[in-house]
């Protein structure tokens, strides 16, 4: 079965963790015919798709991402009260890969914990502005470099990466 | 396990040398390959082309224990749990050897729970190859979290953690690590690694950077250092370009 | 402005972390109208709309969530920068007896697999939520049982144990 254009740039957009640029799409659907004004013009059809729904695409800074529109604010704030991982192990130990191993990516830390991590993470993690995006690593989807702030040394009142506690064993793991 | 392949100094080597004179090497990595006794013996028995209810215990015994021979002689951090099968094969066998005792010879086969341990093992020793199969999330079919942004939520609350607690989240991070077959953890020092991303930074904000101006003198000699193998790094992991158009002009440093 | 009961559910769907039941659903509305046969009467419509489009809702083990169909993968994997979660032989076995045999204790597993198990291999399987101690057994020691959980089959696309891959007694290699 093959998919119209603008049914698979729904899927990407979905199922990305990430906002999508018009050339990140191009990109990924590698095909000569298709021109980044007919993906431009998918997007715009898609959304007359979404006029009577509860989402729809918006640009954002860094490209094009799905977003609940206003009015469903209370359902979704039950829904994601019961995700505040902002406690959870996965929470701190994705902070320590990060802050330990930078620049990582988020595949690196998936490796590394052997576990899928939950977008959440990352995104709390940019919202408190502990971690930045430093760049992008040059592998297929070009993902994101995270490195971590200023504001997560001064949270833990360190004035430089080494002083963060050492470890100086794991080499012998 | 059907097929041992492993690969050694680029070579693939799928089967073990007849006789059993393994470079040490090789051994060490066949050896890592099973998952214990039961899956040792497996192996013996398949390479025998035997059926395991016919459990040939002598000939098994004897290649069993030139195994577990060689992985002491090698001082092979060798389970406890491959000894103790080395006895019970011993005993098996000095039974096996006693006259049989008519009475109770049909129903009491020394060999017996051996047996039935062996298959019980293999039933999900293939279970688990099954599984190995299923598709996966992420790797064969994609489900869609976290497809729409909800609305920024209000206060994001920090979490309270102290710097003790991740370093040992990370320590635990790394041991646990080892379980997974990818690794790719070595340690390098954490200026090097905060100078990585702040040089990268500084790259987001300026196109290229001449190359003498990442290193700041008043640092010493240390943070020079520090400074060149941060970019060394950087290459490394193709992340950064170098570049100088002539010799003896600028160099400078740019974003792949 | 308001939303149908459909478009409502469309965007719960796809801005949770995790599937959603119908029972997490009505919970979320709160509505005494709306009860779980409407609810299930949407999901069903609601797929009916995804009928040529790239992505669909599916039922796994914890619930429904929206999911790629296949025909994408080309795409969708240049697009994630996957940790590919490769295990090891010994994490799957263990997974294997447990899924197969449960409720087992690690004493169990131990015996079937002629070797000690590795702890972090159990921790590991309890972090990820593929299991959770059930109950102890009436032994010296009350050893934990262990059982998987709905989440371990979400992972592999599965709705009930019995959806797994049959295993029969080995007479014979």
């Amino acid at each position: 079965m093959s998919y119209s254009l603008e049914n698979i740039i729904e899927c990407l957009l979905l199922v990305s963790d990430e906002p999508l640029t018009v050339n990140q799409i191009l990109k990924i659907l590698d095909d000569k015919k298709i021109t980044k004004k007919k993906i431009e013009l998918s997007i715009s059809n898609l959304n007359e798709r979404y006029i009577d729904r509860a989402i729809h695409i918006k640009q954002v800074a860094s490209g094009y991402r799905f977003q609940a529109k206003t009015g469903l604010e209370a359902y979704i704030s039950k829904l994601k009260d019961k995700g505040t991982n902002r406690f959870s192990k996965a929470f701190l130990e994705t902070t320590a890969i990060i802050a330990y191993k930078q620049p990582v990516t988020r595949g690196d830390i998936e490796d590394i914990r052997g576990i899928s991590i939950n977008s959440n993470i990352i995104r709390t993690l940019l919202e408190l502005e502990w971690i930045k995006v430093v760049g992008h690593r040059e592998t297929p989807g070009k993902p994101e470099l995270f490195a971590t702030t200023s504001k997560f040394l001064d949270y833990f009142d360190k004035n430089t990466l080494s002083d963060l506690p050492e470890i100086s064993d794991v080499d012998s793991l | 396990m059907t097929d041992i392949t492993a690969i050694y100094n680029g070579k693939k080597i799928s089967q073990l040398p007849e006789d059993l004179f393994i470079p040490p090497e090789y051994l060490r990595i066949i050896l890592e390959e099973f998952e214990g006794p039961l899956d040792l013996l497996l192996y013996l028995i398949k390479k025998q082309n035997i059926d395991i209810t016919d459990l040939p215990i002598f000939p098994i015994t004897e290649q069993y224990m030139s195994y577990i021979s060689i992985m002491e002689e090698m001082h092979f951090e060798l389970a406890s749990d491959y000894l103790v099968m080395a006895s019970t094969l011993t005993e098996i066998k000095s039974r096996l050897l006693l006259p049989a005792d008519a009475e109770d010879e049909e129903e009491d086969d020394p060999r017996a729970s051996l047996i039935k341990r062996l298959l019980e093992y293999q039933k999900y020793k293939n279970a688990s190859e099954k599984l190995e199969t299923l598709p996966r999330n992420y790797r064969d079919f994609y489900v869609v979290t976290n497809g729409v942004d909800s609305v920024k939520s209000k206060v994001i609350e920090t979490p309270d953690f102290k710097i003790e607690q991740l370093k040992s989240a990370f320590i635990e991070v790394l041991k646990r690590a080892e379980i997974f077959s990818t690794h790719n953890i070595q340690s390098e020092t954490l200026s090097v690694r905060e100078r990585m991303s702040s040089i990268l930074s500084g790259l987001k904000l300026n196109d290229n950077i001449l190359f003498g101006e990442l290193f700041n003198v008043k640092e010493g000699r240390l943070g020079v250092i520090v400074t060149f193998l941060a970019i060394l790094e950087l290459v490394k992991e193709s992340l950064i370009d170098i570049t100088q158009n002539e010799s003896m002009s600028n160099i400078y440093i740019g974003l792949k």
